[in-house]
């Protein structure tokens, strides 16, 4: 039986190597034609401590995660359980656990998988430096059809360093599994695909945020460590230093949002990462950067609330925070990545628009993004350059207005170090020049130049990825579209909402796929155009109080009948469930 | 200074603002001194740029005619040091007052002192809120009982802001009196030529909330001792002193300004992306 | 021609004592049985500079000022200019200066007032220590009919530590005054009122809120001082030792709403207040106090945003970050003053309702009731005393769990000294007991839970002041309202769509008064029953965006012919701004 | 500590659950001591509370079985100081890490050292951020190069903690090693019975991201001087000490604890309303 997609798990303890197993799986699929997502979960310990590698394989790009999983490989069962509700294991599943470490754990026998044993222990005693996580992933290799040449090279990269015997010693091991596979029972498995694909990358979410924000033109970066942003930092200190850029590491967020202020107000594009606590730290200084027309990004790669929730899970519950965040009102962008791919698009695109707009931008991802990943196709390259519009050149006579009322809503900034155009830049309401006023007719004119500049620009198609699902989809969405429902969503639930559209589509359905990518400002315009000929429309999120919802209630007019999908994190919508809400208005 | 022609005049540094401070304020005489540093060291307005917090003294940053930034309260400093950091060949200068640089701002304080970053930072200290309109500030001493917020005086012991900038690293400590702005400004030519964070605390009264600082004036003395490099000796003294010695330079570090290296290689975005190949 | 009120300013430079006048004059009107309202402003220096006192006396209690002045006294015209937005002057209006300072600014020109000369400076020059503020008050109370006895004794009050002689030179300068004003062109008058008139206080709102939080049970405050909400806490301070509470000052407001934290969970009912920018510095541990469940009052008194924005001037518009800018789903109380009285009220209810759900509560005022003073109807005593459901006994061999997933949402609280309950109270989420996890099903179990007290709570009638005007008007709004229109308002604005209301009533028209009160948790099925019957609704609010009309849409079903009448600060609505809505639709 | 029966031991002053420390963090020590602490102490579970912000070091008062607090990340003082203003019976006991305290902390730490309020601070420093995996805190030295977020070390001179609280106004400071969990018990013991706010700095290994810390164990040698009450000497000592001089109190100072008046009249809310009627 071959199919789209596998989907399987590697649970184990502490020192088990879990995570290297499944990175090590996740490259070979890649030179085996594949693609794939990898994400991890892990115990409450620091260090070491229980962990569960989630891969899933397919011969197209992978959005999501399945309902279930077709096998976990279990190198042991110690607090494997903990990690039921993440891995469903349903009656096709395959539970494959060494039988040194005695039985399965009642929690993840609750869908009546199947069970099976492979002596992972026993197998790799065997055969010299022979470890148990290599024969899993022999065995794994052999369920689910990848061939072992992948693996091979993989394992050659890998090991280089240290040296033949232990590539040897690796591949016995794996090769030990592959032949202890015959015995298991089958699950599906995945068609070989030529090793001359496309081209392909293999790449996390969040170091994707960092390489959007590089691409956009991003040299200056505050840093202060928080889960799960802290690898966007990471990625970028490094990287930053070879392109000519810096990054600083800040005393707190209120440091480090204040610090990327000042290197953007010198005229050096910069950006932050964070998460909830730390985006909380930083409202009143975004506030600042409306005020004073300072362009910057702010990555916050979303987790679970409130407060300091949980801190490694996922959850989409800081669209409220970050669309309605700011006290008084103060116009500025709210940007989403709908996947570990789009992280790129999504920052680099932020760039651009905080630049040309002189307004701080917020890109939203989550953990869920952020710590998978991916095998993508090799991203396009991007025109958008962060581009500031800047004065150069004095005005004989004229004094230099820093916040002039113009029709775009933009004004010139000059940047310290250009003669002649000196000001003060400020939070205070100000007159054009920038001179602090409390007039209702100066704090007027800003507030209209504010929120226009931002309602004005052109945002492109950029501001949704709209499809079509359904026999006679094509590529660019119709003027009407083919069926009369809809899904609306963002950020991490859209792969699982397209999954769903797929599956309806499969099955004879037609439906339109919403996924809104510029949150804030809000585009009722188009909008209406991409709802003509929707009647229905389900709204998707990963929020305990449907936050999605309420906001789109509040700027759009949805569907009459239109159903809002929420639930809080950290469990993912299985595609299967907003299939059911699909089918239920198709019956 | 100088009879000999300047390249610039102290005025060439003010804005044509009017400040919105009360008659008498200090702070007026600390915008002089600024901009007599400034033109002292004849620097081109636009390689200047001041920065500033919220507070009567944070106004300063308007009322010059260098590059400005009037952000919030207390976050001066990380502003400053970002600005620095992206452009290494600003002079840049920090004002603000006691309640937004050791109160609220008071984290910023201690590790801006710490990282040690190129610019200078004034403070005029008046021992309290003069903006909010006279509360007390952490350098208010604890039976000061002229603030509604705090009727029986704070009870705390008042901040002191040269020993813990110098316990956090300050590379150049002095304090000044705004009642003689040619000193001040001298200082404050030294403070920014000095290599590295420089820490000026400036006595400033607010004539309007704390009428009785118009006796700083006949208080404050010239103080006797030169400026020691040691930072432990440093410390006793400025343990032991009674904050009315000014007028001179009391630590000057060696330690080098933070600067991290731009380490510009041959690098390019591509070379970046090509770590995700396959 | 007497009329129900009287508007007028009085204005000057530095040293004009024109705040003193406006006080006296309130202080005066309220011995002539009459009441009043007077607001300030200011020029942007920080002593001294010119001011202006606005005040509006009527026969029954000041809700609003009204759309114009009747009269302008101007003791001199330095900057006087820059309030010409502020005091609108139309044709009816009357402008009195002193010749000795030249002529009126144009800007105040522009409706075309009447004019007159009035010689305060001369004829004060010809008594013994004459005061021009004084000559102007006694020409101001002959012009509105202010029984000079009334003034007489505001005066002795006043006056009284600096002797007799001052005394009679202050009233010598009135009564000169008094006789001036035969010159001088007339404007309206109110009837006395007996003095014996229903009890009365004289009160800012916020006094006003201090008062009540106190009356709520708080004991313990931190305060950081920021305008406009400084008084607040320089109210309390005093105060508060009196009860035997305490306030103490914090280094910020990270520290405050922490301080605050510390002592609820300590059991000693805590509040503090702010405004705009400490809020969003509170953002962050306002969280906490969610998670963790620790009850407390944040009153938060709103200026002009965003950043710093014009910290002396009101606006409505944190909304926003008071209902939205936590970060995760964070389960709240957001309430909000609808006038100078009802901020005592609000703020009392807002700690009875913090205590009864161990909840942060955020009390939403604003500059404009905050900073004025009113003479108003002695308020009620309230029963809403804050009480929190206490855990007092540990139960042999149970464990005991601090967050108890009850059917009402409330988990009894043990308060530190309480032998046998220790506990560790947590903004990690966790279970029951306050033990970390990240379980989905604890996480799940906790948010429905944090969620479920507040909607299970009865908040009764209080949500919203709900008045029906038209004739056949009842005290109490009628099950179907008068008319099919409705004005759904919030705080500040309530005043001015009151009087709208009041003309609209007064010439024929039937409509309804919707002011929310408790702004978060919304109140769907109550707000459908105040709805029922409306066809269209006016929403008025003063903010640059519409943040209330979004969030209306956003969680209520509002009438299909809804407008949004939205405009930031400074400037309040004026009642014929609203009223010219009313009259759109019954034209 | 004594062979006669104790009212309470060690082990009633800890909760069930299991850390979720690495094995050999140098924080168990910490949390053994501060049990052994309280025994001493003989303080009824009840009548102590245990506040902390977040991260490795923060998770102490969960495995307490005291009445705890887990805040929000830096800002475990400050709802410590509302809950002793409030509460003034308890004995309030703060815990944290050197990121927790002297990074987005530093302002409470400096502004609680001033407030001198009754309460001891326990700082678990392994001059690292254990929690969010292995970054530089303030106290880690400019060269270590083991973060990836400062790959080539911050390049910036460490925070002093004793000296900083010292210069706020700490009122007593000791530094103890994990390595010798009696001595810590003791030191502790006495900074709680010390009134003011007591600080006191643990040397404390994170195993897994600082391995190289195993070897302080036997670098840290017993402090040869006594503990002295004159802060311009004790501040002197401080500044040059290498660090890992522990085992005793450094300072002690007299200055009385801040507990604002609870002036308890005979007032009435009734009394405080009839100010505002006419
Ligand atoms: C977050 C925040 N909190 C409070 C305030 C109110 N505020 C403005 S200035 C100030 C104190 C200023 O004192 P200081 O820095 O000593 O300056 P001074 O006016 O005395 O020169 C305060 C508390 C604010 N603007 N922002
Ligand atoms: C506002 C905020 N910013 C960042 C974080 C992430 N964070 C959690 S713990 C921690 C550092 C902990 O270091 P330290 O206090 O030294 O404790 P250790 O883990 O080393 O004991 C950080 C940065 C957070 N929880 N909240
Ligand atoms: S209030 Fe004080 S500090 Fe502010 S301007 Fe007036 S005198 Fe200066
Ligand atoms: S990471 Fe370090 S500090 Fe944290 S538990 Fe492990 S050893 Fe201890
Ligand atoms: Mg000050
Ligand atoms: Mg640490």
């Amino acid at each position: 039986m071959t199919v789209h997609s596998v989907s399987l798990v590697i649970a184990g303890s502490g020192g088990a190597g879990v995570v290297t197993a499944g990175s090590l799986l996740l490259e070979a699929a890649a030179n085996a034609g594949w693609y794939a997502m990898m994400s991890r979960s892990s115990g409450p310990q620091i260090r070491g401590g229980e962990a569960a590698a989630m891969l899933r394989f397919a011969t197209e790009p992978v959005m999501s995660h399945d309902d279930s999983f077709n096998l976990l490989m279990a190198i042991d069962w110690e607090n494997i359980g903990r990690f039921s509700a993440e891995i469903p294991m349903v009656a096709d599943s395959l539970i494959v656990g060494d039988p040194a470490h005695g039985d399965a754990p009642a929690a993840l026998l609750n869908g009546k998988p199947r069970q099976a044993a492979l002596a992972m222990t026993d197998i790799a005693g065997r055969i010299e430096n022979g470890r148990p996580n290599m024969v899993a992933l022999g065995a794994i290799a052999a369920l689910i059809g990848l061939p072992p040449e992948a693996m091979q090279a993989v394992v050659e990269k890998n090991l280089k360093r240290k040296g033949q015997a232990a590539i040897a010693a690796s591949m016995a091991a794996f090769h030990a599994g592959v032949e202890a596979a015959a015995d298991l029972p089958p699950i599906p498995r995945l068609p070989a695909i030529s090793a001359a694909a496309a081209p392909r990358w293999s790449i996390t979410g969040n170091e994707a945020a960092g390489l959007g924000v590089i691409r956009g033109g991003v040299r200056f970066v505050a840093a202060y460590p928080i889960t799960p942003a802290t690898e966007v930092l990471e990625w970028l200190a490094p990287s930053l230093a070879k392109v000519g850029g810096t990054l600083v590491q800040a005393e707190d967020e209120l440091a480090s949002i204040n610090q990327i202020i000042g290197a953007s107000y010198g005229g050096v594009p910069a950006m932050t990462a964070t998460s909830g606590p730390g985006l909380s730290l930083m409202i009143e200084s975004l506030g600042l950067a409306v005020a004073a027309e300072v362009p910057l990004v702010v990555v916050n790669v979303m987790r679970v609330g409130p407060s300091t929730g949980i801190a490694t899970k996922s959850e989409q519950s800081d669209l409220n925070i970050a669309v309605y965040g700011l006290h008084g009102d103060a116009p500025h962008i709210v940007v989403a990545a709908n996947s570990v791919a789009d992280c790129l698009f999504t920052s680099q695109w932020a760039v651009h628009l905080a630049e040309a707009m002189q307004v701080p931008t917020i890109v939203l991802t989550d953990q869920a993004m952020g710590q998978s990943r991916a095998i993508i196709p090799r991203p396009a390259e991007l025109a958008f350059i962060g581009q500031r519009e800047t004065a150069k050149q004095a005005v004989e006579g004229e004094r230099y207005k820093r916040y002039a009322v113009t029709a775009s809503g933009v004004s010139p900034m000059a940047i310290p170090g250009t003669p002649g155009l000196t000001h003060t830049a400020d939070g205070l309401e100000h007159n054009e020049f920038g001179t602090p006023s409390s007039q209702a007719s100066d704090h007027l004119a800003q507030m209209d130049k504010r929120s226009r500049k931002l309602s004005q620009f052109n945002y492109g198609d950029h501001w949704a990825d709209i499809e079509d699902f359904g026999s006679g989809a094509d590529d660019a969405p119709q003027e009407v579209p083919l069926g009369d429902t809809a899904i609306i969503t963002w950020g991490s639930s859209t792969g699982p909402a397209r999954e769903a559209l797929q599956r309806f589509s499969d099955a004879g359905g037609k439906a339109r796929l919403i996924s809104i990518r510029l949150i804030a400002p809000v585009q009722p315009e188009r909008m209406a155009a991409a709802l003509k000929g929707i009647r229905r429309a389900v709204i998707v999120e990963q929020s305990h109080s449907g936050q999605f919802y309420r906001m789109l209630r509040a700027f759009y007019d949805l569907p009459a009948e239109t159903v809002s999908l929420h639930q809080g994190g950290p469990l993912a919508f299985g595609p299967a469930r907003i299939l059911e809400q699909l089918n239920q208005w198709s019956a | 200074m100088e009879a000999v022609a300047q390249k610039y005049k102290a005025k060439d540094y003010k804005s044509e603002l009017k400040p919105i401070w009360c008659p008498g304020c200090g702070d007026y005489t600390v915008l002089n001194a600024i901009t007599r540093a400034l033109a002292e060291l004849a620097l081109p307005p636009e390689e200047v740029a001041v920065v500033s917090g919220i507070g009567c003294s944070s106004r300063i940053p308007a009322y010059t005619s260098v590059y400005g930034f009037h952000g919030v309260h207390g976050r001066a400093l990380p502003v400053a040091t970002g600005l620095k950091l992206a452009r290494p060949e600003l002079t840049v200068l920090v004002t603000g007052g006691d309640g937004d640089g050791f109160s609220i701002g008071g984290n910023h304080f201690l590790h801006a002192c710490r990282r040690n970053v190129d610019m200078t930072y004034i403070v005029m200290d008046n021992q309290v809120y003069g903006m909010t309109k006279g509360q007390a500030s952490p350098t208010t001493s604890p039976d000061w009982e002229g603030s509604k917020l705090t009727p029986e005086g704070t009870g705390i012991n008042p901040f002191q802001p040269l020993v813990v900038g110098l316990a956090s690293g300050a590379n150049f400590i002095a304090r000044v009196s705004s009642s003689d702005p040619v000193n001040m400004a001298q200082i404050i030519v030294e403070a920014i030529r000095h290599p590295g964070f420089s820490l000026v605390q400036v006595l400033s009264p607010c004539v309007t909330f704390r009428p009785e600082q118009a006796e700083w004036r006949d208080i404050v003395r010239t103080a006797v001792v030169d400026y020691t490099g040691d930072a432990a000796r440093a410390a006793r003294r400025l343990m032991t002193d009674d904050g009315f010695n000014v007028g001179k330079v009391l630590f000057k570090g060696e330690r080098p300004p933070f600067r991290p290296e731009f380490e510009v290689t041959d690098g390019s975005v591509a070379q970046l992306e090509a770590r995700f190949s396959l």
